[in-house]
């Protein structure tokens, strides 16, 4: 937006929600919003303890594991759906359904078959973002100009090139979209599978926050998580925007 | 070709629910049932009408809250995709929400909006609002401006534009956006079913977990994702038979 | 006789009734100089081209005589009036077709009536008239992407011509179309110009195309654009489609065109 | 040496686990190797054990004992059923509230049981029942006016009284010995691991009976840096307020439950409704193992 | 002497060297039947324009020879040898120009010698000094949308160039550069066949440039497409381009063509 014809960066609302966050935390509406200034104070005096960078180590962990082998493994299922018939009327049936499915059900379930514990907070996390990044490629693939695969061919590329040189470039927007969402699933089920499964991390922070009402801990917490969740969707956002200028022509 | 796709169907499903069986029978855990075990619990749920009385309360936040969602999730969209100012105040709102751990953030509702309808309305709706308002900004943003100067040229009024070329041209984005919000709604409905109050299909999933009668449990979770993906089944028929021409088809072929 | 009008300064003629005049336009995209101080008068029933290299700022000016555009500096007049916005007396052709991908064919082509608020039986009906001169009857219920390139064009080409408008904008409306359907259709469009009372402003980048149906050819500079010279190659239309290609003044005027605008390449 | 023994925790570390954690202290330094993870639950727990996935666990599981193919034992009481029906100012006894609506954790947890036994004592008929899993969040409810009764536990319901006594009323009940949170394992492993339970057995037991004479030796025993003595201030300061009315209030048996005990959980259980079949024909032997307590006394 | 050698029948003389030879090719789409029993010669160092209405299967036809679809049946030979895939014999320059808008200019133009293993500051050594003869110098690190429609176009022609083969297969390579940039691209062609003993197989939409440019024209039948009939036009090179389109050989042979294709229309 535009103020007197200086243009204000896109995210500087947020300065004033919270001035309004301040001001009702002040009014002192209800106890469970305490005053930002007051949950800003507790964030820095608990974020150096050696529990909070536990639980933050242990939530990092979760988080970028499952993130990172949903990508590894998402993306090349989606490229390969996009471009076998058969592998995509295999799959594409339970991809959607578990794109769809409500996976909270689904957590009982992965910890009788994947243990309890770390492994399985992981894998819920995975669980959360895989689906819609393999979704993504996949659309990517399928979107992609034939002529650029004929074109690589008929300069003699091997399926080694056109991987790597046409499929994946070409559905990098698709890609980097698909994985932004999943990042953001996967802040939530990484939180789910911290409270529903076993108990450690951030999760296990709100629930003993929450618990004993200790709402400045508790606010304390979610803003590092909404830091954390909020940057990693920025800056795949920014990557987005740079190769969007071949989004729309491809 | 519709017979093969329905073939192919029929195999991928049977080699999950096979494994599903082969699991249980091994078992993998004493906590594991069989795929039958399970069906035949589902049947004896549904015989005794459990089920439904448990839908009868689960979709009540559900519907309530998916339909809240969407009306003023796509209103909203609209809004901030059309006006810069509403974009600039309430875009990032939005996007925080989006990635909010709702889990954590149950006790804090039940707090303010007790362990009612309200509360459960209001997970819905946290969880399914925030793709649909960011969908319909950014596909309303992103409408190809060829197509609003064609309409402004043959003397299309705002209104006109908005509801003839705009919304229309965003269906897709919106549709998918509409998609991804119910799901997510699917899933605030059962954690708050898990974490506020155990009512409906929540309650017959704690409940037969406390009393270890798990093939009840798995088979409320199968009826859970099966109703899930109906809902969106029939969603993405209405989107057809409400935009047929979006319907591109099968790039490959 | 064929007559070449060399007068790109003198003013419109007294009696001369212009449709359009354009007076003294300059548009500037940020840093790009589009148009620089451009006039040019648009008779009334003729059909004028606007030749020139790529990128010189013909649809610029387009949209700005349909009202889409604002100029920085400049008037438009249609019918002696100011144009402030599109008006239900000009219809535009766009170069990239600008069709609805989730209507039909016979929505796309009502959709101008559509707005107008006709009436569904009877816009359609109109509409079909229109889809059957363009040679698309048969397609009414397709969708733009079951179509070729030419046969969207010409879809865009049925929705100008179905709301009657006075003034027809047409850019590069037969790009896409093969070279036998571009024939036809530059028969069509004479026809019209010689039957209906009017005005066509008309973009190409044919030279040939542009001598064959024009009243007026207007040649363009590169950017920032301005009129080099006005052509009138009237008096060819009695010569009939087969032979005048062999015409030596015809070929005189395309050879000089052609002449013209050589030095802007390379 | 055997490998670390997989504790599974049904709760997240906070005061109620302050004396637990001061026990595994003393069993680490009898030299027993250990992991822990909380779970959210309860049922959780079980199922965790079930599985095979964790080696002892904490809850009452009566109904898995029963239903599944798995032996699993009881080998210690952790704590009793002390729950308190806590009331607007509407109620004053318990007879009050038959036909009115309660405000419960969950459907066949604890509380519900004890719901189920009111009603059978009391020849009551309690209203409608719902659910809100979570003590602390029942008592939010029931400040917000939500609701009129509930049923919570020990320290929450000290909290009320604390910071709104006059507003809400703790009705009488009688006495429960019936356990809340019980130490189980599978037999089988039990058995395998013998002298590992036996350390860990005698440590919390140990540390029951010094606490039953001095309750503050939790929070002078506690590990600064361990999992309770990270936690916030606030919590840790409440701890010995917290020991000595679960002292006063019975809480904790001194004696690991025992056969008591077990007597006790078929009687209630049988009566909630989580053991089925006649009452005479269940067997101590299904359901705890007594071993290791009897030889740690 | 302009000569009109008319003779689809006849097969190819003896002592001719055809580059590339196909026989009897027949390729569906599906239900759509796009070529029918196809034969057809393309004599070495010439150029032979297929000229056809939209839709009728010349792409298809190309890309058959590139090896890039297999036809149903029939065969095709390049240099006597059967063709079963794409090779480095046969370079392709697309209708929809398939750069890599992820690529710059000089990167899309080297990515023919790129996929063959060519080092870096070698191919783009190549790479520019096609990127000059196409007249985009100044333009190496551009992007392909930075570019306007013409331009692009010539990234693709500029990419065929630059891998040197001995056949070109060219699809429409001057539909979207103006008429102007199009004529010099026309006397380039020219003297590219002239110079270097190289084979062109060309598909255009104007009839005009198909005459003026190619050695021989094949016409070709709405699909299921056949070849019509063979017409070569050669012997008008030594004319020069500006007096050419007056000629009087050079007109009729338009106008035959233009007769042959009229049927179709409509
Ligand atoms: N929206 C825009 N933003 C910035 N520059 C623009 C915009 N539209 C056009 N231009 C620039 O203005 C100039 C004129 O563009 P215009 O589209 O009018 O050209 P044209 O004569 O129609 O070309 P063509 O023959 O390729 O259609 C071009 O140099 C172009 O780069
Ligand atoms: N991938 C495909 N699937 C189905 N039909 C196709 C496919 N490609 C081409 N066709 C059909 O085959 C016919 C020939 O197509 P082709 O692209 O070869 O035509 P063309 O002569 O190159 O036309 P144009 O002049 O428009 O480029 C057309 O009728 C087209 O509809
Ligand atoms: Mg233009
Ligand atoms: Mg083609």
């Amino acid at each position: 937006m535009k103020v007197y014809g200086y243009q204000l960066p896109a995210m500087s609302s947020l300065i004033l929600w919270g001035l309004l966050w301040e001001i009702v935390g002040r009014a002192g509406v209800t106890f469970f919003i305490p005053p930002l200034s007051d949950v800003l104070y507790t964030l820095y005096t608990v974020i150096g303890t050696p529990a909070f960078v536990k639980a933050m180590s242990e939530t990092a962990y979760a988080f970028v594991v499952g993130v990172f082998s949903a990508v590894v493994i998402g993306v090349p299922v989606g490229i390969l759906m996009g471009k076998s018939r058969l592998l995509d009327e295999l799959l594409l049936p339970w991809v959607n359904i578990f794109l769809s499915a409500p996976l909270t059900a689904l957590v009982p379930v992965l910890m009788v078959l994947f243990g309890f514990g770390m492994k399985s907070i992981i894998i819920t996390t995975t669980l959360f973002a895989i689906w819609i990044i393999i979704l993504n490629s996949r659309a990517g693939v399928m979107q992609i100009n034939r002529s650029l695969v004929d074109m690589a061919r008929s300069f003699g590329a091997s399926p080694m090139d056109a991987f790597f040189k046409i499929y994946f470039w070409a559905a990098l927007p698709e890609i980097l979209g698909g994985i932004r969402i999943g990042v953001i699933r996967a802040v939530k089920g990484v939180i789910i599978g911290q409270l529903l499964i076993s108990i450690v991390g951030f999760g296990a922070l709100f629930e003993l926050y929450s618990t004993n009402f200790l709402m400045k801990h508790f606010w304390a917490v979610l803003l590092v998580l909404f830091a954390m969740a909020f940057t990693i969707s920025e800056l795949l956002a920014y990557l987005e925007r740079r190769v969007s200028y071949y989004a729309a022509k491809r | 070709m519709l017979k093969r796709s329905i073939l192919l169907k029929l195999l991928s499903a049977a080699i999950v629910f096979g494994a599903w069986e082969i699991a249980g029978r091994i078992p993998v855990s004493y906590a594991f049932p069989t795929f039958l075990e399970s069906m035949s619990a589902l049947i004896t749920l549904t015989l005794e009408g459990t089920i439904f009385t448990a839908y009868a309360e689960t979709l009540k936040p559900l519907v309530v809250g998916v339909i809240i969602s969407a009306v003023l999730g796509i209103g909203l969209g609209l809004w901030i995709g059309l006006s810069a100012k509403f974009d600039w105040l309430f875009s990032p709102i939005f996007i925080v929400m989006q990635s909010a751990p709702l889990a954590a953030l149950i006790p804090l509702l039940v707090m303010a909006y007790g362990i009612g309808l309200t509360s459960k309305v209001f997970v819905v709706c946290i969880m399914a609002m925030p793709v649909i308002v960011l969908n319909t900004s950014g596909a309303v943003r992103n409408t190809p401006s060829v197509f609003k100067e064609m309409a402004r040229s043959f003397l299309a009024s705002e209104r006109d534009i908005i509801f003839k070329v705009i919304i229309p041209a965003a269906s897709p984005i919106i549709f998918s956006g509409l998609r991804l919000g119910i799901s997510a709604g699917f899933i605030g409905a059962i954690l708050s079913e898990l974490k506020i109050t155990p009512t409906g299909v929540g309650d017959i999933i704690t409940y037969s977990r406390s009393i270890a009668d798990y093939p009840s449990m798995y088979a409320a979770i199968f009826s859970i994702i099966l109703l899930a993906v109906l809902f969106l089944n029939v969603l993405e028929k209405l989107e057809n038979y409400l935009f047929e021409g979006n319907n591109r088809g099968y790039a490959s072929d | 006789m064929p007559q070449i009008d060399d007068a790109p300064e003198a003013p419109a003629a007294a009696g001369v009734d212009n449709a359009v005049s354009v007076r003294g336009v300059s548009k500037t995209y940020g840093e790009v100089e589009a148009l620089k101080d451009l006039s040019l008068d648009f008779p009334r029933g003729q059909l004028t081209s606007l030749l020139g290299p790529s990128g010189c700022g013909k649809t610029t000016l387009l949209k700005i005589i349909a009202g889409l555009l604002e100029p920085n500096s400049g008037e438009i007049e249609v019918n002696g009036q100011p144009v402030t916005g599109p008006g239900p007396d000009r219809a535009f052709v766009f170069q990239d077709f600008a069709l609805l991908p989730w209507a039909s064919v016979v929505r796309n082509v009502a959709f101008g009536l559509e707005l107008r608020g006709v009436a569904k039986p009877e816009r359609e009906e109109v509409a079909q008239k229109y889809i059957s001169d363009v040679g698309l009857g048969g397609f009414e219920n397709a969708y733009p992407h079951e179509l070729s390139g030419g046969m969207r064009q010409r879809v865009g080409l049925a929705r100008a011509l179905s709301v009657d408008a006075q003034v027809l904008l047409m850019d590069e409306p037969f790009s896409a179309v093969d070279e036998q359907t571009r024939r036809k259709f530059q028969e069509d469009l004479l026809s019209l110009v010689q039957n209906e009372n009017k005005t066509f402003i008309f973009v190409t980048h044919s030279i040939e195309e542009a001598v064959y149906v024009s009243d007026q050819i207007a040649i363009l500079l590169p950017r920032p654009s301005r009129v080099l010279e006005i052509i009138k190659p009237s008096g060819f239309r009695h010569k009939g489609a087969d032979t005048i290609r062999r015409d030596t003044e015809y070929l005189d005027i395309v050879d000089r065109i052609w002449a013209s605008l050589r030095s802007y390449v390379e | 040496h055997a490998a670390k023994i997989k504790i599974a925790l049904a709760e997240t570390p906070s005061d109620e686990l302050a004396a637990f954690f001061v026990a595994l202290d003393r069993a680490k330094a009898n030299g027993l190797d250990y992991e822990w993870t909380a779970f959210s639950d309860e049922e959780l727990a079980i199922q965790a054990v079930l599985s095979g996935q964790m080696d002892i666990g904490f809850g009452t599981p009566y109904a898995a004992m029963q239903k599944s193919k798995a032996p699993i034992r009881i080998i210690y009481q952790l704590s009793k059923l002390k729950f308190f029906p806590v009331t607007s100012k509407k109620y004053s006894k318990l007879e009050e509230l038959d036909g009115q609506p309660i405000l419960l954790h969950s459907r066949g947890g604890g509380t519900d049981s004890i719901a189920n036994v009111i009603e059978d004592k009391l020849k009551i008929k309690l209203g409608k029942r719902s659910y809100v899993p979570g003590s602390a969040n029942r008592i939010v409810a029931l400040i917000a006016g939500q609701t009129d009764a509930t049923i919570v536990d020990l320290s929450n319901k000290n909290k009320l009284v604390k910071q709104q006594g006059d507003k809400f009323n703790v009705l009488p009940m009688f006495e429960v010995d019936a356990s809340d949170e019980a130490l189980f394992a599978n037999l089988d492993w039990i058995k395998a691991n013998e002298k590992d339970v036996g350390i860990f057995v005698k440590a919390l037991l140990s540390v029951y009976q010094d606490m039953a004479k001095d309750p503050t030796i939790i929070s002078k025993q506690t590990d600064p840096n361990g999992p309770i003595g990270q936690l916030p201030k606030e919590i840790l300061d409440s701890l010995d307020g917290f020991y000595k009315d679960a002292i006063e209030g019975g809480l904790y048996d001194p004696n690991g439950g025992g056969r008591k005990a077990a007597k006790a959980d078929m009687e209630w259980y049988h009566a909630a409704g989580q053991l089925t079949g006649e009452l005479s024909s269940l067997k101590i032997e299904d359901f705890w193992y007594l071993k290791p307590l009897d030889s740690a006394k």
